[in-house]
Parts: C-alpha cells; sequence; structure tokens
C-alpha cells in the first residue's frame, strides 16, 4: 500500500526542526560566554551568571508574557510601561499607608484588568493589537506621571526585605527572591503551554485564526487571554522592578518593550505566531543579559560605540543563529 | 578588549574607578563624560566607564559588575533618584566606596555613599527665579511667564520647576502663565513656543530648563518678529558654549550654570576615599550665574 | 431610495471618513478652547498661523510615513527610521559646519547629497537583511535602531552641531510663495511617491507581495527585489526628514532628532487604514494620519494640557480615533442605536475573511 | 421518509455579501442516516450555506431547527457542541501543529487538566489507520501533502461524535483509494444514524455514496431529489440551468494522434533532472503542442516534478534544455522566461492574492514579466481580463472585487486566466479541475485541447485518471517520488492499464517512450 510510504524517512538522531532555531541560541549563548571568560577573569565567577538573572529576572517574567501573545500572532507593546504603572503605584500605595498585602493584590489587578481591556478592543472591534497596545502604552505611561512626576521610594519593611533578602551558598554567591519568582514564572509558563488547552489554542491561533475558528477553538477568548497574561506578567514583572529598585519612577523601564521582544524574538519565537518555545525566551533575555555584562566588563566604550556595538553583537548574533538555522535544514 | 582588562592589577599601586554614567542623552552629559574620561587620564586612575543609556537597570548591573571585578572605587549618576539601597548595600558589604555625581539618590541610609558631588538643581531654579524678581522689582503690572519644562518625571525638571516657583512667590505680580514640557531639545521648545506665542498675546519673560530649550523657543520668537531679549526676556539654566553665545549677543537675559565639568574634583575625591581621608557628604560643584557682560567676558576661555 | 442617502453611506463607509472627523474635531475643540486658533494672517509675506505649524510640523512625519507605508505594505515594518532621521540630519550638520562658508549653496547640496547618500547605504543594509538574509523586519531593523543612534552620535562626536546655513535652515523653516518650504517639500516626495507606485505597477506588485509573497514569487515578481526597494525607499523619506528635522532649529542632536518618530509613523499609517498584516495601502491616508498626529501634539501645546496629563490625553484620542474607524465598532454601536440603518454594508462584512 | 422527522432543517435561508446575493430563501431538509449531497456549480452558494449552518456567517434571514429545536450558532465552537461536526473546502487545519494535535485539539485527552499527549498520540494513529493512513502523528501536519492534511481534516471530524458531519468538497484532493476509504466510513457512520452532507463536483461519487440530493443554482434551490429518481444528465441540466452540448464532449474519448507531435521538436528536455529529498532524477521531453499526463498516487512526487520544471524548487541533479538549448531554471522568473507557466495546486497559498482585485490577480503574471517600470494601460488590462472573465464564465463577473470573495472553482479560473493571458509555450496544470464543476471541468478540457492544438505544451496532473486519459497524448507514470515509465497514450492504454503500473512500478509490454 502506497500510503505507508507516506511515514517521513526520518533520521532518529535528527533534531526536528521546530528546535532548532532554540538549539542554536543556546549553542551561541554558550559561545558568547566562553568568549567572556576567556577575555576577562573575573567573568568566571558564579555571581556573574547569577548577576544577570538578578538583573534580568523581571525582564523574564514580562517576556514570558509576551511569548504568549507573540505566539498568537499578535505584539503588545504596553508592557512597558505597564511595569512602571505597577510599580509607581505599588509605591504610592505604600507610601500612603497601605497594606504590603493589599497593595500587591491591587497591582497584581490592574496589569491583568488593563490586558483585558485591550485584548477585548482586539478581538470584538478587531483593531491591530500593534494600535491597541501602543493607545495602552501611552495610557499606563500617562498614569505613571499622573501618579507623581517624581519617583517615590519604598520603605515598606516586607518591600524591603524581599529586596534585600539573598538566598546563597557559603561562598557568597546568591541571588535575590524575584530570580526565584521568575523562575516560576517561566516553569508555569511553559507549563500552560505546552500541557493545557489554553497553551495549544494559543498556538492554533498563531498557525491559521482562520483555521482555528473553523475548528471550533475559542478564538476570542484566548486572545482576550493572553493579554490578560501578558498584563498580568506586566505586572508581576512591575513588583519585580519595585522589589529590585525599592522605588517607583515614572520614567522608568522606558523602551523595555523593545528590548522584550527583541528577547523573545533571539529565542526563536516567529513573530507571525505559531511557533517558538518559554525556554527559547528565557535563552533571548540570557543573551540580551550577557551582552550588557560583556559591554560593562570591557569598560573603555564610548557612549556611543556602546549602542554600535550593542547593534553589532544583535547582528552578529542573529546572523548566526540564521545560518545554523539554514544549515540544519 | 585586551585579556587583562576584565581584572583589577590590585597590587600595581593604580587605583581603578568604575564610572556609570546615565547616557549621552545630551551636549552636558558628553561634556561630563569626556571630563571625567579626561581627568582620570591625567591623574593616572584607570577607568572603567559604562553607559546606561538612560536606563536604571543597566546602571545597578554595571555597578554589579564592578564590584565583580573588585574595582577601588565606584562611581555614577543615577538616572533616578530613588532604588539603589540594594545594590548599594552590596557594594558597601564588598567593601566597595561609592561617589555619587551629578544627581543624588533618596537613601535614608547616607552610610551607603561617601559623597554626592554635583550641582544643585533647586538652587539653579532658584537663581533664576531671584534674577528675574529683583529685574522686575519695578514692575507695576503682572508680568506673564511661559516655562518650557525638561523631560516631565526626570529630577533636573521637578527640582528647577520647583526652586523657580519658590524664588518667585516673592513678587505677586510675576506669573507663570503655561507651563509645557519641551523634552530638553531644541525641537520641543521649539514646537511649544510657538503655540505660547500664539495662544498668549503678552509674553514678557521664557524661563527654559535648559539652554537648547531656550534655543529652540529663540527661533520660535524671532519668526514670530519679537525680538528676544527685549520683548521677552529669556532665562535658561547650564551655560553650554552656544547657550552662553546666545547670552553674550543679548538674546538671553540670564544663564545659571550647571557645570558638567566634574572629572578632576570627581578624581581627587576617589584618591582621597581610596586613602581613607573623610571627606564632606555633600560638595557643590563651582558654579556660577551668567549675564550678558559677564558672559562676553567669560565666552573666550569656556571648555565647552 | 434617495440618493443623497445612498451617496452618505458612501462617505461614512469610506475608510478615512472618521480619521477626517476626528481631525476636524480636534481643530474645532482646538477652536472654542482659543477663537483664533484657525485664523491664518500675513506677516512679512509669510502666512502665519497655528494651521501653518501644523502642515510645517507634520512634513518630516508624513515623509517617514510615506516610506512606512510601503514597507508596511509588503507586510514589513521598520524601527529604524528614527535613527536616520538622526543620522542624515547629522551629517549633513557635519559637512556644513566644516565649510569656510556655511552659507554657500553648493557646500548645502553637497550636505544633502551626503545625507540621502548615507540613507541609500543604511536602507541597502536593511533591505539586505530583510530580503537576502531573510531576518524578521522588526528584528533587523531594530539593529539598526540601536545602533544608528550611535552612529548619529559617533558622527556629532555626542555634542550638539550648531550651524549657521541660510539655504540648509531654508529645508526647515523657509517659505516658498507664502508657504513653508517644508510642505512643498513634503508635497513633492508624496506625488513623487504616488507616481513611482501608482503611475506604474510598483504599488500592485508591493500590495502583491505583502498580500502573498509566495504567491507572488510563482507569478515570477522578483519578491526580494520589492522587499529590499521598500526598505531603501523608506530610508531616503527618513533621510529627508532628517534635513526637515535638524533645518528646523540649525542643529543636529544625534540623540533627539527623530526620536519615537517611527511609532508615529507607523500609527500614521494605521490610522490611514493600512493593515500592518501588509497588502494594500494607501498614502492619502497615511498623510491624513500624520497630520492628525501633529493636530494632537499642536493641541496638547496649544490648550495646555499639562504635561502630566498629556499622555493620557493621547491615549484616549487615539483609541477613540481608532475605535469609532474600526467597522467592527461602528456595526455593532449601529446595531444598538435607535434609528440607524446606515450602515448594512459594514454590519454585513463577514466577522473574517473566509475565502470561500 | 416522510414517516421520519428531519434531524436538520433550513427554511428560507438569504445571506447577501456586499454585491452577491448568495443565498436567496433557501429550505434543505436532513434526515438521520442519509448522505445527502448538496450539488450546484462554482459559486451557487453550498459552501455558503454551510457557513451560515454552522455559524461562521450570520443568516439575513430564514430559520435553521436542529432536532426540532430552532438554533442559531455564534460559530463552529457552538455547532460541533451541538453535534454538527464539519469539513470546511479547502483545508482549515493549522500547519504549525502536530498531526495528532490538529485531530484533537479542543478535546485533548486531560488529567487534572494536562494534556495527556501520550494518549492523544496513540488515538490518533488509530484513527488514521480506519482510514489507512499510517503516518507519524508527531511530525508537523505542514509537512505533509495536501491530501494527506485532507484525510487529517477528515479524522478529526469523524472523530466527534456528531448528529450531522458536513464534508464540502473532502475528496477534491484524494485519489481513488482514499475515496474509497472514506466513503467505507461514511457509510458505516450512515448506518450508526448519522445524517451526511456532502458536497462534492464528482458526480460518480454522488451516485456511488448520496441517498438524496439537492441541487443549488445561483444562491436559488433547484429542488431536493431521491438520487435514483435524477439520471446524471438531469443532474447536471438542474445544475447547470440548460440543456449543454459541452457535456457531450465528456464522453468523448477519442484518443489524440501522437505521431507527428513527436516528430516535431521537442520544447523541454530535462534529462535526469532532480531533487534530493523530493524526486528521483528522471527524465522528460515535452513537445510543442503535446498534452503530458502525470499520473500517479497522491505523494507520488508529481506536484515536484511540476515545480521543478517551473524552479519553484531548484534541481540539484541534471539540467534541462528549452528548444534544445541549456536553460537552468533555477528559479520562476526564468522559467517564465521560457514561456513557462505554472498553475499551482494549492491556489490559495501558492495561487492569489486573495487582497487583490481579479483583475489585478489575472494580469500579475503579465506585469510580473515586464517589471513594474512598464504597467499595462488599463485598457488593454481590461480588454484581457473581460476576454477571459467571459472566456471562462468566471462569476461573479465583476473584475473589481477582491478574488478572496470569490467561490473556490471560481478562484482557479482567475488562477488558469493569470497564465493564459501570458500565453505561454509550456502550461504545467497541477490540478486544474480541483474543486470545479463540470460545465466548468469540461470547458477547461476542452480549452486545453485547443491550446495545445495551437501549438502550446502542457503538462497536465490530476488525480482524476479519467481526466489525464482523455486529454494527453503521453502519460507519465509517477510512483514512490520516481517516474517510472511513460505511455503513449494509444488504444492499448486504458484505465486499468495505467493503474496497474501505478501499482507494480514495473514495465508492461506495449509501446513505450524510453
Ligand atoms: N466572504 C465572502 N465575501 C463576499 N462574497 C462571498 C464570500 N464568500 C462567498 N461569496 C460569494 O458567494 C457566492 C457563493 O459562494 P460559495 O462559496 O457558497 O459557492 P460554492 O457553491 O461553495 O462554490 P464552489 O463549488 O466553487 O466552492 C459566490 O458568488 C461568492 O463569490
Ligand atoms: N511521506 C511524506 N513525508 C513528508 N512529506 C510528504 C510526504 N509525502 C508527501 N509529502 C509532501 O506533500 C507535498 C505534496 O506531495 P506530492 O507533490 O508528492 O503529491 P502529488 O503527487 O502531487 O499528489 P497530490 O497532488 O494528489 O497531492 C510535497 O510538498 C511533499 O513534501
Ligand atoms: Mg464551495
Ligand atoms: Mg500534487
Amino acid at each position: 500500500m502506497t500510503t505507508t510510504s507516506l511515514t517521513p524517512t526520518r533520521d532518529w538522531w535528527r533534531i526536528p526542526q521546530r528546535y532548532v532555531p532554540v538549539l542554536a541560541t543556546l549553542t551561541l549563548l554558550l559561545v558568547m560566554y566562553a568568549v567572556g571568560v576567556s577575555q576577562y577573569r573575573a567573568f568566571s565567577n558564579v555571581q556573574v551568571i547569577f548577576n544577570v538573572f538578578i538583573d534580568n529576572g523581571f525582564l523574564l517574567v514580562v517576556a514570558v508574557g509576551m511569548t504568549f501573545v507573540i505566539l498568537t500572532g499578535g505584539i503588545d507593546l504596553s508592557v512597558g510601561s505597564v511595569v512602571a504603572m505597577t510599580a509607581m503605584m505599588s509605591a504610592s500605595l505604600l507610601q500612603g499607608g497601605m497594606d504590603p498585602a493589599a497593595v500587591l493584590v491591587i497591582a497584581l489587578l490592574v496589569g491583568p484588568t488593563l490586558g483585558f481591556l485591550m485584548g477585548c478592543v482586539i478581538h470584538f472591534f478587531e483593531i491591530q493589537p500593534f494600535i491597541v497596545t501602543l493607545a495602552g502604552m501611552f495610557f499606563a505611561r500617562g498614569m505613571c506621571t499622573f501618579i507623581s512626576k517624581s519617583s517615590i521610594p519604598i520603605t515598606d519593611p516586607f518591600w524591603t526585605s524581599m529586596a534585600q533578602e539573598r538566598i546563597g551558598d557559603p561562598r557568597g554567591n546568591f541571588v535575590s527572591i524575584s530570580v526565584l519568582i521568575a523562575f516560576v514564572v517561566v516553569v508555569v509558563g511553559a507549563f500552560v503551554l505546552a500541557y493545557t488547552r489554553l497553551g495549544r489554542n494559543v498556538y492554533a491561533l498563531g498557525g491559521n485564526q482562520q483555521s482555528a475558528l473553523l475548528m471550533g477553538l475559542p478564538v476570542g477568548q484566548t486572545k482576550i487571554a493572553v493579554y490578560a497574561i501578558s498584563g498580568l506578567c506586566s505586572a508581576i514583572g512591575g513588583i519585580l522592578l519595585s522589589f529590585y529598585t525599592l522605588s517607583g519612577a515614572p520614567l522608568i523601564a522606558v523602551g523595555m518593550e523593545l528590548d522584550v521582544i527583541a528577547a523573545v524574538v533571539i529565542g526563536g519565537t516567529v513573530l507571525t505566531g505559531g511557533s517558538g518555545y518559554v525556554f527559547g525566551t528565557v535563552l533571548g533575555v540570557l543573551v540580551l543579559g550577557v551582552i550588557r555584562t560583556l559591554i560593562t566588563f570591557d569598560g573603555s566604550l564610548n557612549s556611543w560605540w556602546t549602542k554600535i556595538v550593542i547593534g553589532g553583537l544583535l547582528f552578529a548574533f542573529i546572523l548566526l543563529q540564521r545560518l545554523i538555522g539554514i544549515r540544519k535544514k | 578588549g585586551n585579556s587583562d582588562t576584565g581584572e583589577t592589577p590590585a597590587d600595581d599601586g593604580k587605583l581603578t574607578l568604575g564610572f556609570s554614567q546615565v547616557g549621552a542623552e545630551s551636549g552636558w552629559r558628553t561634556a561630563n563624560t569626556n571630563s571625567i574620561k579626561e581627568s582620570a587620564a591625567a591623574a593616572g586612575i584607570e577607568l572603567k566607564f559604562d553607559d546606561a543609556q538612560g536606563k536604571q537597570e543597566n546602571q545597578i548591573t554595571a555597578i554589579r559588575n564592578y564590584i565583580q571585578q573588585k574595582v577601588d572605587v565606584i562611581a555614577f549618576s543615577p538616572v533616578v533618584e530613588s532604588g539603589w539601597d540594594t545594590v548599594l548595600k552590596e557594594a558597601k558589604d564588598a567593601g566597595i566606596p561609592v561617589i555619587l555625581t551629578d544627581r543624588a539618590v533618596d537613601s535614608a541610609d547616607k552610610s551607603l555613599y561617601k559623597t554626592f558631588i554635583g550641582s544643585d538643581f533647586v538652587k539653579e531654579g532658584k537663581l533664576s527665579g531671584e534674577w528675574l524678581v529683583n529685574e522686575t522689582k519695578s514692575a507695576t503690572g503682572t508680568v506673564n511667564i511661559v516655562e518650557l519644562q525638561g523631560t516631565t518625571g526626570s529630577a533636573p525638571a521637578n527640582d528647577r520647576k520647583k526652586g523657580f516657583g519658590e524664588a518667585i512667590a516673592a513678587n505677586p505680580n510675576l506669573k507663570i502663565i503655561a507651563s509645557q514640557t519641551g523634552e530638553f531639545t531644541r525641537a520641543g521648545g521649539k514646537a511649544v513656543m510657538e503655540q505660547f506665542l500664539k495662544a498668549n498675546p503678552k509674553i514678557d519673560v521664557l524661563f527654559a530648563h535648559n539652554d537648547d530649550m531656550g534655543l529652540g523657543a529663540l527661533e520660535a520668537i524671532t519668526a514670530a518678529g519679537k525680538v528676544p531679549g527685549k520683548d521677552i526676556k529669556i532665562i535658561t539654566i547650564d551655560a553650554v558654549k552656544d547657550g552662553m553665545q546666545a547670552l553674550a549677543d543679548g538674546k538671553f537675559n540670564f544663564i545659571a550654570e550647571c557645570s558638567p565639568l566634574l572629572g578632576p574634583q570627581l578624581m581627587d575625591l576617589a584618591k582621597k576615599v581610596k586613602a581613607g581621608e573623610t571627606i564632606p557628604q555633600r560638595i557643590l560643584t563651582e558654579e556660577t550665574t551668567f549675564t550678558p557682560e559677564q558672559a562676553k567676558a567669560a565666552l573666550p576661555n569656556r571648555k565647552y | 431610495m434617495s440618493t443623497s442617502k445612498v451617496r452618505w453611506a458612501a462617505v461614512t463607509g469610506h475608510s478615512l471618513f472618521w480619521p477626517v472627523v476626528a481631525l476636524l474635531a480636534l481643530l474645532t475643540a482646538n477652536t472654542i478652547y482659543r477663537p483664533g486658533f484657525l485664523s491664518v494672517e500675513m506677516k512679512d509675506g509669510h502666512l502665519y498661523g497655528s494651521l501653518i505649524d501644523i502642515l510645517r510640523l507634520a512634513a518630516p512625519l508624513i515623509l517617514v510615513g510615506l516610506g512606512m507605508t510601503l514597507v508596511i505594505a509588503t507586510g514589513g515594518i521598520d524601527l529604524s527610521v528614527g535613527s536616520m532621521c538622526a543620522i542624515s540630519g547629522a551629517i549633513a550638520c557635519l559637512h556644513i559646519s566644516q565649510q569656510p562658508d556655511q552659507n554657500a549653496l553648493g557646500g548645502v547640496l553637497v550636505a544633502l547629497a551626503l545625507g540621502v547618500g548615507l540613507s541609500l547605504v543604511l536602507g541597502a543594509w536593511n533591505g539586505a537583511l530583510v530580503s537576502i538574509i531573510g531576518i524578521q523586519p522588526i528584528i533587523a531593523t531594530l539593529i539598526l535602531m540601536v545602533a544608528g543612534r550611535g552612529l548619529a552620535q559617533l558622527i556629532t562626536e555626542g555634542q550638539i552641531i550648531t550651524i549657521n546655513s541660510e539655504p540648509y535652515k531654508a529645508v526647515g523653516v523657509g517659505y516658498l510663495l507664502t508657504l513653508p518650504i517644508s510642505i512643498f517639500i513634503a508635497v513633492g516626495v508624496a506625488l513623487v511617491v504616488a507616481a513611482v507606485t501608482r503611475r506604474t505597477a510598483l504599488g500592485m506588485i508591493i500590495e502583491s507581495v505583502g498580500g502573498n509573497a509566495e504567491a507572488s514569487r510563482l507569478a515570477g515578481i522578483r519578491s526580494a527585489r520589492i522587499t529590499f526597494l521598500v526598505y531603501v525607499i523608506s530610508a531616503v523619506c527618513a533621510g529627508i526628514a532628517g534635513f526637515m528635522v535638524t533645518a528646523n532649529v540649525s542643529s543636529a542632536d544625534g540623540n533627539a532628532a527623530g526620536l519615537w518618530i517611527e511609532l508615529d509613523a507607523i500609527l500614521a499609517v494605521v490610522i490611514g487604514g493600512t493593515s500592518l498584516a501588509g497588502g494594500r495601502f494607501s498614502l492619502g491616508g497615511t498623510i491624513l494620519g500624520a497630520l492628525l498626529i501633529q493636530t494632537l501634539t499642536t493641541t496638547v501645546y496649544a490648550m495646555n494640557i499639562s504635561p502630566q496629563t498629556a499622555l493620557l490625553f493621547k491615549a484616549v484620542v487615539v483609541i477613540a480615533v481608532c475605535l469609532i474607524q474600526a467597522p467592527a465598532f461602528r456595526a455593532k454601536f449601529a446595531r444598538r442605536g435607535p434609528a440607524a440603518p446606515a450602515a448594512p454594508l459594514a454590519a454585513d462584512q463577514p466577522k473574517e475573511q473566509v475565502p470561500a | 421518509m416522510s414517516g421520519r422527522q428531519p434531524v436538520l432543517t433550513m427554511t428560507a435561508i438569504s445571506k447577501s455579501f456586499p454585491g452577491v446575493r448568495a443565498l436567496d430563501g433557501v429550505d434543505f431538509r436532513l434526515f438521520p442516516g442519509e448522505v445527502h449531497a448538496l450539488m450546484g456549480e462554482n459559486g451557487a452558494g453550498k459552501s455558503t450555506l454551510i457557513k451560515v449552518l454552522t455559524g461562521v456567517y450570520g443568516n439575513d434571514a430564514g430559520v435553521i431547527s436542529l432536532a426540532g429545536q430552532q438554533v442559531s450558532f455564534s460559530g463552529p465552537m457552538q455547532a460541533a457542541a451541538a453535534g454538527v461536526s464539519t469539513v470546511y473546502q479547502e483545508v482549515n487545519l493549522c500547519a504549525n501543529l502536530s498531526v495528532a494535535e490538529n485531530i484533537f485539539i479542543g478535546r485533548e485527552p486531560r488529567t487534572l487538566g494536562a494534556i495527556r499527549w501520550g494518549e492523544m498520540r496513540r488515538r490518533a494513529r488509530d484513527l488514521l489507520a480506519r482510514l489507512d493512513l499510517h503516518i507519524d502523528v508527531t511530525q508537523l501536519l505542514g509537512t505533509y501533502s495536501l491530501a494527506v492534511q485532507q484525510m487529517v481534516a477528515i479524522a478529526r471530524a469523524i472523530d466527534i461524535q456528531a448528529r450531522v458531519l458536513i464534508l464540502d468538497e473532502p475528496t477534491s484532493s484524494l485519489d481513488a483509494t482514499e475515496v474509497e476509504q472514506l466513503f467505507r466510513i461514511m457509510r458505516h457512520l450512515r448506518d450508526e444514524g448519522i445524517a451526511i452532507i456532502f458536497v462534492t463536483h464528482f458526480l460518480d461519487q454522488v451516485y456511488g455514496i448520496a441517498d438524496r440530493i439537492t441541487v443549488l443554482r445561483n444562491g436559488r434551490l433547484v429542488g431536493e431529489y431521491p438520487t435514483a429518481e435524477l439520471p446524471q444528465l438531469a443532474l447536471v441540466e438542474k445544475m447547470i440551468g440548460k440543456e449543454l452540448d459541452v457535456l457531450e464532449s465528456l464522453d468523448e474519448h477519442a484518443k489524440r494522434d501522437a505521431r507527428e507531435i513527436e516528430a516535431g521538436t521537442p520544447f523541454l528536455q530535462a534529462e535526469e533532472l532532480g531533487r534530493k529529498g523530493s524526486v528521483t532524477p528522471f527524465s522528460l521531453t515535452i513537445h510543442a503542442g503535446e498534452v503530458v499526463g502525470l499520473a500517479g498516487l497522491l505523494g507520488s512526487g508529481r506536484t515536484e516534478v511540476a515545480r521543478l520544471l517551473f524552479g519553484a524548487d531548484r534541481a540539484d541533479h541534471g539540467k534541462v534544455a528549452v528548444d534544445g538549448k541549456s536553460a537552468p531554471l533555477r528559479n520562476p522568473i526564468a522559467a517564465i522566461g521560457h514561456d513557462i507557466a505554472f498553475c499551482s495546486e494549492n491556489r490559495r497559498t501558492e495561487g492569489l492574492v486573495g487582497e487583490l482585485s481579479v483583475r489585478e490577480n489575472i494580469i500579475l503574471a503579465m506585469q510580473a514579466a515586464r517589471g513594474w517600470l512598464r504597467p499595462i494601460p488599463r485598457r488593454r488590462q481590461d480588454e484581457l481580463v473581460d476576454k477571459y472573465v467571459k472566456a471562462l464564465s468566471i462569476r461573479p463577473a465583476d473584475p473589481e472585487i477582491p478574488v478572496r470573495n470569490l467561490s473556490g472553482g471560481n478562484q482557479q479560473k482567475v488562477l488558469l486566466a493569470r497564465w493564459l493571458i501570458t500565453e505561454p509555450r509550456l502550461l504545467i496544470l497541477d490540478e486544474p479541475t480541483r474543486g470545479i464543476d463540470v460545465g466548468a471541468k469540461a470547458e477547461i478540457q476542452k480549452l486545453v485541447v485547443q491550446l495545445s492544438d495551437g501549438g502550446m505544451a502542457v503538462l497536465f496532473i490530476s488525480a482524476e485518471l479519467e481526466e489525464v486519459l482523455r486529454l494527453s497524448h503521453k502519460i507519465a507514470v509517477m510512483r514512490d517520488r520516481q517516474l517510472v515509465t511513460e505511455l503513449v497514450n494509444d488504444h492499448t492504454v486504458d484505465a486499468d492499464r495505467v493503474m496497474q503500473t501505478i501499482a507494480s512500478g514495473t514495465h508492461h509490454e506495449g509501446p513505450e517512450v524510453a
């Protein structure tokens, strides 16, 4: 019977095509780390790696949310502003003497609510996500300056302890609590995408919205859900940022959305949707973190050369990733 | 980079300074960076310089990396005032002294840094206001002021506005009739001023939070057929070269200086801190104010 | 059925009807706030007034938006236009500042040529990344968005280059036949782009590539070339916008010139009815979108809305314009309204595009 | 039948699209345990009726009731929940998900909310085995051929516990064996009491399986008939609305004379042309005025051969000569430069640009060949488009509407028109008659004959062997991505013989071309 010949001839050792981008990123990340270690002795300290996580914990959380959105083929430009708004709001509420637990609850509600509303507008009124979330970005940033035009310090003991608690080994290497929270978010995000209906609907939606609709999937709910999830992740990211800086500042996290999108895409997620993994996003965030670390370790770059070098590294990275991807095809 | 840039040669006696700059967002900032680089070289200090591209996260990253690299002294110009306690504690625990430049932090625990060297933005605003109060003390009617603010939410914008407001409260005739952000840029200053001019038939004074916005506004005023410096008096802050030139030409009326040349003082302090000398918690940069005549005199030998 | 009703339905159904309404609403609000807003007077042979300001200040955004429209029509996006503005402005000002006589027309022309030339190179770089190497446009242009600012500052050495050149200044604030020259430039470029896309087959081919790249390839279209071309066009438009931005203030600020203009340009394109997914594009819509955005900004200044709430105001207007423009929103709204049977056309649109 | 209650009734359904009245007061009844064929020409409104039923479109007027209850579904999700399971025309699945997921998404087996992947794969394998399809269900769907995808879509639909199963042209890309497989399952489901709506343009299939037939024409109901009482010719006349001479040509099995063509110079010669992982190197010669048919089962590599000859994929082996001169067909542009044209079997993803108008789609290839700097004058465009809209009777005849609003069959005609106006010397047609109604099909067949008589070479790929036999001078038989043999289409060749060749893959006695 000829139908048997339809079984793809696949060598068992061949990596499935869909994992290639992520693996390419991983390989390049390791190469970059090796370069750092060979150039700068202090680079090999374990704490350097931990610092990358400490300094990018909130970015990681936000990027997980963005992964959901991009997988559906959408985009969320509001994340940076929502992060800032959450931090700003927490700081302002704490300053007003509110109970930290209540502040946490409120802060964690506002982001997803905004996300939910944006999702509804995108779905029901069929307006392009880029525009809706751009308006969301203006709105959230406007809220920041509306709350206060100068930064508000946080002195709350709970916040302070969350910020300064060090979880580490006897040799003095440590991570912050934020890193653990970020890890939990990553694991939950990965699980939801791989093992729940919602997660699979996200992929289906990104693959072909029309088909998803005709297959009877809850397209609307899924779409709204991803923006709410992204809002939630931004809110968590905002809280982590307020732990990280112990303050809320109106101008913080400006332009963060581009970093987040870059991280997600470098991690192998396709902007048109339907293909990508949370693990890739983790790698993408690490790539950005390691590039930054390399530049500070060098410490001899001019301000403008810093930008050019970041652009150059980004280019080299994407080019290599692309070449590896092509070869494996 | 060459293979030893990442480590501190702990024993060759050469002092290593890690400096994290805000960014390169203005000519002022560039002059500041250059001053630091030049004076480090002159003082024989090894400088590890990092540009944070205007992001606090990046500055914190940089400071953490300086701690890993075990530099002798860390200095930085904070992007924002708040949010430094955690990383400063880490520096303190690692035994590395920290010097703040240009902008302050709002930490309650003053032991987290050795000193803060920089201008006083409130004072700059105040000096501008006081000059105006003095200028207009004979005025009988109301004096209409328009204000070009810096980037909304930034420390210099907040403080200069505050200082200026406090000073002009002394004269009830002085009234701010419009206040908008010009984002610290010439284009912003010009666009906002154009609308101010159309909306308000009588503007007597312009207060701009920096020279660049003032220079932009200058063009708008000229285009509207008014004479800057006469029909509308212009007060700005910074005293960069173009601003000083305008002042000398009589187009501006007053500039409160905000000097970017912190380098020599910073290197001096770094050495003292390293040697364990006690130094004051707050050091003001040597700054002054300029009137057109003073500007004419000072212009030939200004460095930036 | 009266023909006037049909005609009315055709007008309201037009994709640019609501942006026009929004623009008029903003202008009206301004006029109510300050009756003199719309007045235009003659001053030393120049027309002078807020409306003229809006046109003049919108000119760079229109230019960038035109290029962006073509890029978006192919299904791409160009984030690097802001940096391009800064670079072309910087190189032009640098060249002029080095001339012994800054007012010499020759020097200025060379400076403009340098700026356009550099834009061509950078546009080719973007185009090559997207069309030859196949990098996703948003990332490919992100590279130059980041590195381009560095390049601009490298050119200016981080300083603001101030020039004093009348011919160059004319690009930004000069007048011709009572109107600002920048308006003529914007209109001129718009006409050229319109002619190049609509008088030749380029427009249709761009739409075809954006609508279905694989089908276009199989129909014998050199998709890669077209993609390459639109990034170059976009870069040149941004480069010319860079001249205007810098000439406006007679100085090149590598950091601030063209900052965030990419977002405004994309917004203008979308308000103008071009889908970010690519395909059909409307140059007129983009121009209208740019005017709307500039009017919004001017409104904030003119009405003296406090900077602290200005962004909220902008957010509200943007979302309102986009909502009211969305057929789905109007359909839902019309159904609820008491007597509004005028929009069966829109209401009938299938929820999604369902190929048979 | 009158004693039973219909499971589904649709009464006076109307639906308009801008400028088109797709359905106009259509009634439809469906009884449990029957296969009901929905027939009509391209654009008659079949797919629209189905989409109105499942809530993809809202209806302007009319009532739908399911099992006696009035319903109005908000979308396929609700319809499926109420027991209406649908395979839409054109495969509507997600190419980026695995085969198993495409079957089960939305209904995955779960414990505590977590998907049980292992079980899902096992069940997917079992289900596909019922359709005699043995493939790796963990692979992405997009890596499989259209035919496989169609089978997967069917598998998805029959796994749902449905009362009503709707199949909109499910067989258009299946070969005979698979169609038989599908019919077996349909009969089985029918016997279980499930009501099945079946849309197809293959009349034989209708008479092979349907119990009753509803005919639509131009959005109106023509009538409902028991299959046994409606002879084939009468059905066609009802669909078309007039008696057609064209139909006679359907039965004309005149073999075509190949000898004089062979004598001429070959237009294209492929020598050991091949591509790793796609087609084993093959040699093929096509003469001017010759129709070469490609026969083979699905996945046998016919499309690949066509793509290599058009340069859509790049060959990594062998060479091609056009007019005796070496012509490396590296890309479509090179092929078009040698006057080769290619109508892809996948009109939606590889053929048309949905947003562009019918006119723009038709002139696209010609314009591309001229380059963008030399636009075709509008007058000339309108002339050309008008001519072909008439010649191929594309409906609606308004060339300015977006092509995505056309029905499936009319879209196919637009694609054909695009290439015909370029006046190619070799026309490659990959499944040009798929999803096309009988009238149009006959017209396309006539067109192929006409074109080849006029000196055009045609490479004709079709799942319908009859069609290939009727039109071809020469038949190349493919099997397992290999061109196994070429048969001169003379009196000794018939469907059985070709089937045997496909099945055995060996040479048979009789004249052959090496
Ligand atoms: N989304 C749409 N927008 C506008 N018109 C449409 C749309 N879908 C279908 N039509 C029109 O409705 C009519 C009926 O189309 P439908 O798809 O139901 O035909 P069909 O009978 O399924 O034909 P085929 O056999 O070719 O698939 C056609 O004239 C078509 O052009
Ligand atoms: N066993 C297989 N494994 C993976 N992909 C396959 C397999 N068989 C076919 N395909 C893919 O399906 C597509 C179509 O297959 P092919 O061109 O061989 O079919 P065909 O002979 O043209 O039949 P039909 O036109 O009826 O689908 C090709 O792109 C091929 O990559
Ligand atoms: Mg159909
Ligand atoms: Mg095929």
